[in-house]
């Protein structure tokens, strides 16, 4: 067994990806020094024609990957800020996303984008902590958002074989994490595929990113008065219905953690979807990000914002008693 | 170098150079007939009066080296080989289209040809080449990539971002800027701010500006510099004066509105690229591509009017090249 | 009574606004010639000055609006095409939107960003024909969608006079919409505060933008079998939740018909919040795009994504028959 | 103008510059133990070394004036005129900081001094200081924004694009490029291609480089394109060359990346803008600025200090400018 961290396990995707396929590089700012400590040591070992330090010219470095990936490249492009996503959302979301269906199968574009360290960077405020993954599962953009590290590593190594654009989120709240794995056992882990972390009968908790932790802390706090099962969607887009719904047939009872804005977010869609499908025996809850967010730079105010397992353990408690 | 570019200078005939701009402007006039019949829907941003970009750098380009085009890419898409006949049927939306009906005047686009497509985006293209040529490279032996773009594309960010990365890592990119006075209704003057090839200059790109009507001198311009791309010598830039003889589309017909005089107009449609290159070609050599053109037109109008229309069950096929197919709209 | 078409609507808001406050200005592309049909005549009746024609530079001129209105502008910034709403993404979501916060309330930005013919214009394709609303709900611009002319003037006016960045969706479906009514009954209409635009007792419709005419068609085919309550929410951020659970006390049943994307668009948020708080007798059903939608060229393809009137006929039986 | 220059110089004293790099550099090094002590979360860019530019350009400002900082910019809000106590409150999340503790390091602003704001995305202050100054001059007397920027910023489009309007529409902005040779570990030379004045000059801004190290020589260089944007003649580009004395941000304390070897940063340290603008008053001066900054720094941290820090009830108040209330993320 070995300890792995998270930020470790997205290096290691990279370097097996890149070792396995030569048609994967890697671009983005400082990524040859490895500022954000994932792409460290891939410049020695593969060389500086698979390692791009890009100018800060995110518009310009996407559609370049977009345009890499057309002929035939796996690019990754990796984003020191999550809002850098704002600034690329044309590229990403209007080309990128587009070129399939509007060359009429006649493009693909392979390429994948990586966030390391998404959501709040605390003290980093307003405009370095949003965790915007539900605007590219509004605009279809195939979006992850692992929550270990095996599950880190298995996802990346996904996007970069997947044939369409696809978004990796890697919060900031799981960067720190660290499991004991069997190097070994890494393997890619399917998109769109979710999993129950934790077995249980009362309750569906849906968790998405650093909040599993949180979800199965507060599930064994809760343990005794009330059995939570804790589902990690893994993929936010597309989403993995069936095995939610499969939990609900269990359950019949629904609590979303979703480090979302709360209107239009990954959350609302959760509940909307259950509402109207799936088997609900009591009205579902979210705990997510208030309305239109802006963190604010002091930390209790930043704390404030995001969802906690207090709000969390409310909830369960709430709809349980329903 | 100097060799590569008097043999594709040389081997391109003034009747092939003359084929092209004819071919491309009878399609647009074609086309224009088909907005008006209701057979194009949406309408369409003519080429007419600038087809002699699309011919002459295209004719200084190999089978294999790319393109990006335009809402206004007609001619570009054609000059690089397309089949009139799938590109008559992608504008009225067939299944034998191009793009399979989904892309449209405004997305065409043949990637077997090297044609990565008409964008809708003003200046999105330059990039996208870049990053296209800079991976052709990569993967074989240099390929070039030209971008061509309008006169308002030098204003868009990701456009001179885009200069900078290619001047930067040497991509092969030749950048193309039709410069033809005018954004939609807004001059060249009120819109830009300095000079459009001091602007690419400026990014350390060797920039020379050309008459955009004459077939013969912009093809070569431009071979010379998809030479010099290709020879590992980085970015090229070449500006082509040219005008637009019709409307920046078609939608123009019924509003009119009112920011090019008649006079402006006339003086502007005075010199004719198609003309230009005509009045190289004996009478009889002439008639005979005019009246070839005529029956590629014909049929290709006959197969695009002819071919179905894609199913609307099929509507969200292609979506996502994996084959993903998303949640319906309703249940 | 006079006959008013929805575009002269939106000209005529901007025309009374320009001349009731002169730091109101407009910027844009073909502005001054009004190639939208919007801003036609503003140039000889307010001058250069305060009509800008703009080089094809939106995000420049988007954050050129934002630093104008820190200082006391209130600027009308017309964009062309929804999507270039992707390529200001950062310009209006990470600046505009979050300078208020992030100064601690010393900053306003009172900047309205138009966009004349939003949703599917017929034989655009892919790029032209985005309705991306949901994506400023989401990150919490407030954002309008007005169904009618009266609307359209009321809202655009109430945009312009708010100390906040609002963005006017005018969607191409209404545009050629004509209403005859008394100009001088033409006023402001809050932000935030929707309208029954048709009462019934049986289901509640809501419909966003051009959709209303289509709810209110509906409504009146289906008189007798189904009384049939069209909400029109007007402002979809911020959303008006009590006229919604208002209208839900009365018929307990919802069904919402909305452009957006399926996947965490306007109709899952509204879905979600009546399913954790309202009174539902039924499970809701939205009618929508579907997920991802990318609009292709083709006629018949482009209607068969767009939500339409033989959906929300069924999706109105299958929830009464619930 | 030239008037203008002279009088703007002569009325800034050796002493009054002095006073503004060493304000700013004590400041800098308390908040970097700050950071270390836990007080300033999250960190922040230290502007050490390049307090010339700061001091020099703002020197040359009127109180209405206005600018636009970045992610380094604590010397630009204190030459502006900014309370350091307010300031340091601001880094350390208090009430009484000059955003209510909302912005902190990376968003500091006092809109009462003409200060929009730090900015935490490069590039993105051009185009807002363009808008600010063509409102002020629109709606009173000319007043000029000077928009601060790094050299990576010259490769963000939407800054280029921001050159092009403020050239077209003659905007009272001057932009003022903090030439470091880095951004964060990208040398100049591997991300700019071409010359940053010349990036300028392409768009018809007339462009200045200077040596940034030296408060005096900025201002002087800066002075004379202020009164220039003032009395109508467009916007106006000064690079200044300087050295990152510290850290890229506070992280690299722990984290050391390598990328700038020991002898090239003693090289950069070599001419110190503190002591440069120091040799230039008698010792006695000099030690009596010195005693009153410490003296400054010593209240402001102790003001930081004791104030409270916002109450969480509080956390979504100024989100919006009407008092709009968002709804909670959890009932
Ligand atoms: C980024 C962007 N902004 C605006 C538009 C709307 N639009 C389409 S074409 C056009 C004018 C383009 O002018 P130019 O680049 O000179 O090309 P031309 O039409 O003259 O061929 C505009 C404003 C667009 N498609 N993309
Ligand atoms: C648009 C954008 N891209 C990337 C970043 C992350 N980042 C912050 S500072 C910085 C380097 C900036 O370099 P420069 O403009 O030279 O300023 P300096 O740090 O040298 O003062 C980067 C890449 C950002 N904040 N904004
Ligand atoms: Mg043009
Ligand atoms: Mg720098």
């Amino acid at each position: 067994m070995t300890i792995l961290s998270y930020l470790k396990a997205l290096g290691r995707a990279l370097g097996d990806e890149m070792a396995r396929d030569e048609r994967v590089c890697v671009l983005g700012e400082d990524v040859r020094v490895g500022v954000s400590n994932v792409t460290n040591g891939l410049l020695d070992r593969f060389g500086p024609d698979r390692v791009l330090d890009t100018p800060l010219s995110e518009q310009a470095f996407t559609s370049f990957a977009t345009g890499a990936a057309l002929l035939g490249m796996r690019p990754v492009v990796e984003f020191q800020i999550p809002s850098l996503l704002f600034l690329t959302f044309e590229q990403i979301a209007n080309q990128a996303h587009k070129f399939s269906l509007m060359t009429g199968g006649q493009a693909r574009v392979p390429v994948t984008f990586l966030v390391p360290g998404s959501g709040s960077r605390l003290g980093w405020a307003g405009q370095h902590s949003d965790h915007p993954y539900s605007l590219f599962a509004h605009v279809g953009v195939k979006t992850c958002v692992p929550a270990t590290p095996s599950d880190a590593y298995g996802l990346l190594a996904s996007a970069i074989r997947d044939d369409d654009p696809v978004i990796v989120f890697a919060p900031a709240g799981a960067l720190g994490l660290r499991a004991d794995l069997v190097l070994s056992s890494l393997a890619p882990v399917p998109l769109g595929v979710g999993r129950v972390a934790r077995p249980g009968s009362d309750v569906t908790v849906v968790a998405v990113g650093h909040h599993v932790t949180d979800a199965l802390a507060v599930a064994d706090d809760l343990r005794g008065d009330v059995s939570v099962e804790v589902f990690d969607p893994r993929t936010v887009y597309p989403f993995d219905w069936a095995g939610l719904a499969a939990s609900l047939e269990r359950t019949g009872r629904l609590v979303v953690i979703d480090d979302s804005n709360r209107m239009c977010g990954l959350g609302a869609e959760i509940v909307a979807t259950a509402s109207e499908e799936m088997r609900l025996v009591a009205p579902p809850r979210r705990v997510s990000r208030p309305d239109g967010t802006v963190l604010p730079f002091a930390e209790a105010l930043d704390r404030a914002l995001q969802p906690n397992r207090a709000q969390l353990t409310a909830a369960i408690q709430a709809v349980v008693k329903d | 170098m100097a060799g590569t570019t008097w043999e594709q200078v040389a081997g391109v005939t003034p009747a092939a150079l003359y084929r092209t701009v004819r071919l491309i402007r009878r399609f647009e006039e074609r086309a224009i007939e088909l907005v008006r019949s209701g057979d194009i829907v949406g309408g369409i941003h003519p080429y007419i009066g600038q087809e002699a970009i699309a011919a002459g750098v295209c004719a200084a380009l190999r089978p294999d080296d790319l393109i990006t085009s335009t809402h206004r890419g007609h001619g570009h898409v054609l000059a690089k080989g397309a089949d009139p006949a799938r590109m008559m049927a992608e504008l009225t939306g067939r299944v034998t289209g191009l793009n399979r009906g989904r892309g449209g005047s405004m997305h065409a686009a043949d990637l077997s040809l090297g044609v990565l497509g008409a964008n809708g985006i003003v200046g999105a293209g330059g990039a996208i080449a870049a990053g296209a040529a800079w991976a052709a490279s990569r993967l074989g032996p240099p390929r070039v990539a030209v971008s061509f773009f309008g006169d308002g594309a030098v204003n868009q960010g990701v456009l001179l971002e885009a200069f900078n990365l290619a001047a930067l890592w040497r991509v092969p990119v030749v950048f193309v800027c039709e410069n033809n006075g005018y954004a939609t209704t807004l001059t060249v003057a009120d819109a830009v701010a300095g000079g459009i090839c001091d602007r690419a200059a400026a990014f350390g790109i060797p920039a020379v500006s050309v008459d955009g009507m004459d077939p013969q001198t912009v093809l070569e311009a431009a071979a010379p510099l998809v030479a010099a791309a290709r020879a590992g010598c980085g970015p090229q830039f070449l500006e082509c004066h040219t005008y637009r003889f019709d409307a920046h589309h078609t939608w123009e017909h019924k509003a009119r509105p009112r920011y090019r005089s008649a006079e402006a107009v006339a003086a502007g449609r005075s010199r004719d690229p198609v003309d230009i290159q005509g009045a190289r070609l004996d009478a009889a050599d002439r008639l005979a591509v005019d009246n070839e053109i005529e029956r590629v037109i014909a049929e290709a109008v006959a197969f695009a009017l002819i071919s179905a229309a894609p199913s609307p069950v099929d509507a969200t096929e292609h979506l996502y090249a994996t084959g993903l197919r998303p949640r319906p709209g309703a249940s």
